[in-house]
């Protein structure tokens, strides 16, 4: 292993703060994605649904 | 004339009508009538190929309006809900305007005579801005003694903020328009005298 | 017999901007105070303002060919002419290349005649200032036909002001570096040739594709 | 006839809900190999220290921002054409993806910039060039928001996909042009001269990871859009799964 | 009771806006847009970038202010809300000055908040940078009162957008002076407090008069 | 309670009418009528405080207007050719802001009733843009049903774009309004069953 410790690692040769800035902002950013994906989804789900019944009581 | 097949039209998630079917014939007055919001200006939008159709299909001479555009449009005069005048122009070249546009050949005499007919000879050359309700929508309408070759005319509530005399002289042109062998599809909430006899009625809200 | 309709469209298009002057001066009045707000907000030091102008001068005549947009089939839209227009039995996109060269003649070509004079103002003389205007003459009717695509697929939708400038201005990026770095290349001492061509280029492609893609628009706008 | 059989969009619902999942599994498992080679198995960087491994999604993400754009356009295109409402469906689901891509590159490309160039922007072509992509991807959405029938607005956000589609190769090189005429900008990107064989291979890794990805966010995406367009018919009202 | 109509006033015009976020969101992309238009118009080079960036933000804040303008009472005037709020039993400054006050909210503030960034961008750092958010933040809600003005003075007259452009600029240069001058000053070393409290008796003088004069100029657009 | 006394109105170089004088009293409808571009909509508007007269005056519960614009002010809704609504905002939405602009005080039952009383119901939460013509006036117009403790009423052309149905409840509003003493002035060029015995004829063009 190069880093040899955690710390190494997470100090990534003494550029953490750009190195760690890129890769957690895109994690949050794709994860978040994820999120808002997910829950649309079901949104659109129960929304069908609604309709649905709606359409049929009408 | 023109021909209607399994019209269907959807607003947002109402559905207006479907299964729509009709036929217009030379020398008729079809009447679109329904309540608010039954769908008749967007009915009437579908004829005239402003929008398309959800389903179904329009025959205008036969074809289908897909590829008969052109055909249906130099037959046509649509009149809408709003009046296509420049604020900022007079009532004369407004008409003069128009009458370019769809090419009615209409010389200034003509004009006169369009805008004497409506009544509107002493606003003339008054900026349209300044003109009443009602002023306005009949310098809209006098572009139907222009285009009065024109064989399908379709009007969305043509009486809408008409005086009566307005009203009765307008009656008179549409009488004259059908015995003449052409066709008029219009909508409105008034009673109003048309052509007894070639006048038929179509209801929405009754599909 | 055929023209006529399209010079009906051109005719009213300018008639109607003679009956309100004020409406298309203001076009013009309006880059000449962006031009000079430049010098308040940046201070009068004449090397950089030198440096500057032709990229101030051109960013304002975008700005202004912007905002002059929404009128273009703005009115047109809200009052139903335009349902007339698309109805009528002429090809929608001659009728919009009517509109278009009136729409030029009255926010364009008065910016590229006024921008020598701006460009006098912040120090610049001889050929960059004949550069600035062939820039502006060529660049501006770009501005027009890309516009007009933007105030097409922008009508009935509320807040188009702004939106219209959120979907044109990256398009009319192209124009902005061609128009301002042919003037720039000349002040340096490279040739203007090349950039100047480039925007006949755009002109061309811009006279091309756009009237299609507006009245393709503006069908849409009216479905 | 059998061809089309999957541009209606109560057919292709169930088939993306069978997909989806297959691309968001090769999305991680290829986005954790990327990472593993990454971060363990390619080398420090001689000149540029560790920053550089910022490269492992600043050039995917880049590269799908562009790809992405092409892609929307195309789908868009085509649904202007031939009035296959699934085509429009399919270019409004990528849209936001593309722009999130383009907004990681911009932003690891920033984050890269601080420590190689000693600066967070430089308006260089490739820079700028981004930037006005953002800006037309959030046009595109700007646009299709501001309609809400839902069909005018597919049209009118089409008809500017391809418009922006002939203008982004005009703009790039313009932007080129621009900046390359004119006085060479004074700091220049520091290129690792001979990448490491295990750099490149992390950084493809990472990319079709990206891919995957972005295919994986548009089939989910177009999922809900369908329902939510076609939430009337019964088949909407029926879809019970989660 | 008496500060529910003004509180109605402000909902609805953020709840409306709520509805169209596509609209002041695409006032805030125009801000961005214009910014980055600069760079390219001028050139790339850092140190010149520098020396315009206070300007230029400032500039773009105030084109992206007054494109926001129209429709503040814009859309009021045209479907007769406007007639309803004159008539109301409430004093016309007070709705207003809510009015004002929402504008400022979804324009303004977005603009100073972004503005770091951009300063950012253009090489800004420090001290110029919070000062920047400073000046901003008492300058945007000037432009929002001194516009107002200028917006309900241009109801009713076609191609009002470009006209309330003409009217109010010329009344921004102040804010512009103080708000780009408050950046510079601290850039070059001398504070940025003088000019920042310039910019605050502005806004003070701005609040205090403009409802006045803008329910004036709406009483008249009616008459 | 409303008194007028030698009004004149003129509109560019065109004198619309003068001289006029009339009251109206608790418990009356005044039918403003006239041909289209008589002056009837610019009437309304100086009754409203909206434009000034060129000569004359209106007196409100005896005060001269230039001085009771505040009384009126709270005792007046007016309604115009153009809905004040906002595309934007839902039907619900855009009457809870005109019942707080205006202080009617009206709760969310009585915009629900309101609502349902222009048959509104299944709109309710539609945005008004995508509204018909129609479906926008009774919209408008359900700022009756919320303004009934309004003395004065000045409607222009509110039967405008209205099916019969909504004629006729709108007819039955108006009766009950001033069978309560109240006022109202209107305009239409539809012939509509406005209260009997209580309705005064005005005639424009007359003069
Ligand atoms: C905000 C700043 C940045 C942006 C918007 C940006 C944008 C891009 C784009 C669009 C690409 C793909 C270009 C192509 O494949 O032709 C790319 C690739 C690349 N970028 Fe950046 N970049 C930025 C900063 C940086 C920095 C600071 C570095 C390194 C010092 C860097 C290094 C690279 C490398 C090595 C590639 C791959 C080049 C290739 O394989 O063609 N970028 N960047
Ligand atoms: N997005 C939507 N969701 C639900 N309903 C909608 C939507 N858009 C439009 N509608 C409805 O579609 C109908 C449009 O009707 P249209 O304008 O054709 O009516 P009309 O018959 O001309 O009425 P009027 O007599 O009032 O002019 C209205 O009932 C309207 O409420
Ligand atoms: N500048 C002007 N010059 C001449 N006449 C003008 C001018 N401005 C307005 N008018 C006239 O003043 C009148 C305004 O009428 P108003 O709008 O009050 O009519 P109305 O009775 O409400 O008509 P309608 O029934 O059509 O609504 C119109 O006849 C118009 O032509
Ligand atoms: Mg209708
Ligand atoms: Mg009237």
């Amino acid at each position: 292993m190069q880093w040899g410790s955690l710390e190494n690692f997470l100090n990534m040769g003494g550029y953490a703060k750009f190195v760690w800035g890129s890769f957690v902002v895109t994690a949050v950013l794709l994860a978040g994605e994820v999120v808002l994906l997910r829950r649309r989804h079901r949104a659109a789900l129960a929304d069908a649904r609604r309709h649905a019944r709606l359409g049929r009581d009408a | 004339m023109l021909q209607v097949r399994d019209l269907a039209c959807m607003r947002g998630d109402a559905l207006l009508f479907r299964k729509l079917e009709f036929d217009v014939e030379a020398g008729e007055v079809l009447w679109i009538e329904g309540s608010n919001g039954s769908g008749k200006t967007s009915l009437l939008r579908i004829l005239s190929g402003l929008s398309p159709p959800e389903q179904g299909e329009v025959r205008w001479r036969g074809t289908a309006l897909a590829s008969a555009r052109d055909a249906l449009q130099a037959d046509l005069l649509y009149l809408g809900h709003l009046n296509a005048l420049k604020d900022d122009l007079s009532v004369a070249e407004n008409l003069q305007f128009h009458s370019a546009i769809a090419g009615y050949d209409a010389d200034a005499a003509d004009i006169d005579n369009a805008i004497a007919a409506v009544g509107l000879t002493s606003r003339r050359d008054l900026p349209v801005r300044v003109l009443s309700q009602g002023q306005r929508r009949r310098a809209a309408l006098a572009r139907l003694w222009l285009a009065s070759s024109r064989t399908l005319w379709i009007l969305d509530e043509p009486f809408a903020a008409l005086d009566v005399d307005s009203v009765d002289r307008l009656a008179a042109l549409l009488a004259d328009h059908v015995s003449a062998g052409r066709m008029a599809i219009l909508t409105t909430h008034q009673e109003v005298a048309l052509p007894a006899g070639r006048t038929r009625r179509l209801r929405l809200d009754a599909a | 017999m055929n023209g006529s309709p399209l010079l009906a469209a051109f005719r009213r298009d300018v008639l109607q901007a003679w009956r309100r002057r004020a409406d298309w001066l203001t076009t013009f009045f309006f880059f000449v105070i962006v031009v000079s707000l430049f010098p308040l907000g940046v201070g009068p030091e004449p090397e950089m303002l030198k440096t500057m102008a032709p990229g101030i001068l051109w960013v304002a005549a975008l700005l202004a060919a912007m905002l002059s947009l929404p009128r273009v089939y703005g009115t047109d839209y809200a009052d139903g002419t335009l349902e007339q227009l698309v109805l009528a039995p002429q090809p929608l996109a001659m009728l919009v290349l009517a509109k278009t060269v009136a729409h030029w003649l009255l926010s364009g070509l008065p910016l590229a005649l006024m921008a020598p004079v701006l460009g006098l103002q912040f120090g610049l003389e001889g050929e960059p200032l004949t550069v600035l205007f062939w820039s502006l003459l060529l660049g501006t009717p770009c501005l027009s036909f890309i516009g007009g695509v933007g105030a097409a697929l922008t009508l009935g939708v509320r807040g188009g002001g702004v939106l219209v400038a959120l979907l044109v201005l990256p398009l009319y990026i192209p124009v902005l570096i061609f128009g301002a770095g042919a003037v720039q290349a000349v002040a340096t001492g490279t040739g203007a040739g090349g950039h100047l061509s480039l925007l006949g280029a755009c002109l061309c492609i811009a006279a091309a594709l756009s009237p299609w893609a507006t009245s393709a628009a503006l069908r849409v706008s009216l479905e | 006839m059998n061809l089309f059989k999957f541009s209606s969009p109560q057919t292709f619902y169930p088939l993306a809900g069978r997909l989806a999942p297959l691309f968001w599994g090769l999305a991680a498992v290829l986005g954790a190999v990327g990472l593993y080679i990454g971060f363990f198995v390619a080398p420090t960087d001689f000149q540029q220290g560790d920053s550089y491994r910022i490269i492992f999604i600043h050039v995917p993400a880049a590269w799908m921002s562009m790809f992405l754009y092409l892609v929307m356009a195309v789908w868009a295109a085509v649904g202007l054409v031939l009035n296959t409402r699934l085509s429009s469906m399919m270019a409004t689901a990528l849209a936001p993806t593309g722009a999130l891509m383009t907004f990681i590159a911009l932003w690891t490309g920033s984050l890269w910039g601080r420590p190689t160039w000693g600066t967070w922007w430089v308006w260089d072509a490739r820079l700028t060039s981004e930037l006005i992509l953002l800006f037309l991807y959030i046009g595109f959405m700007a646009l299709h928001a501001s309609i809400d029938e839902p069909r005018r607005a597919d049209k009118a956000a089409a008809i500017l996909a391809i418009v922006g589609v002939v203008n982004v190769p005009i703009i790039y090189f313009s932007v080129k042009w621009w900046n390359t005429l004119h006085q060479g900008s004074s700091v220049s990107l520091t290129k690792s001269p001979s990448m490491a064989a295990t750099m490149l291979a992390g950084m493809l890794v990472m990319a079709l990871a990206f891919w995957m990805y972005s295919i994986a966010a548009g089939l989910t995406r177009v999922r809900s859009i369908i329902l939510e367009r076609e939430r009337n018919s019964a088949w909407a009202g029926a879809m019970q799964e989660n």
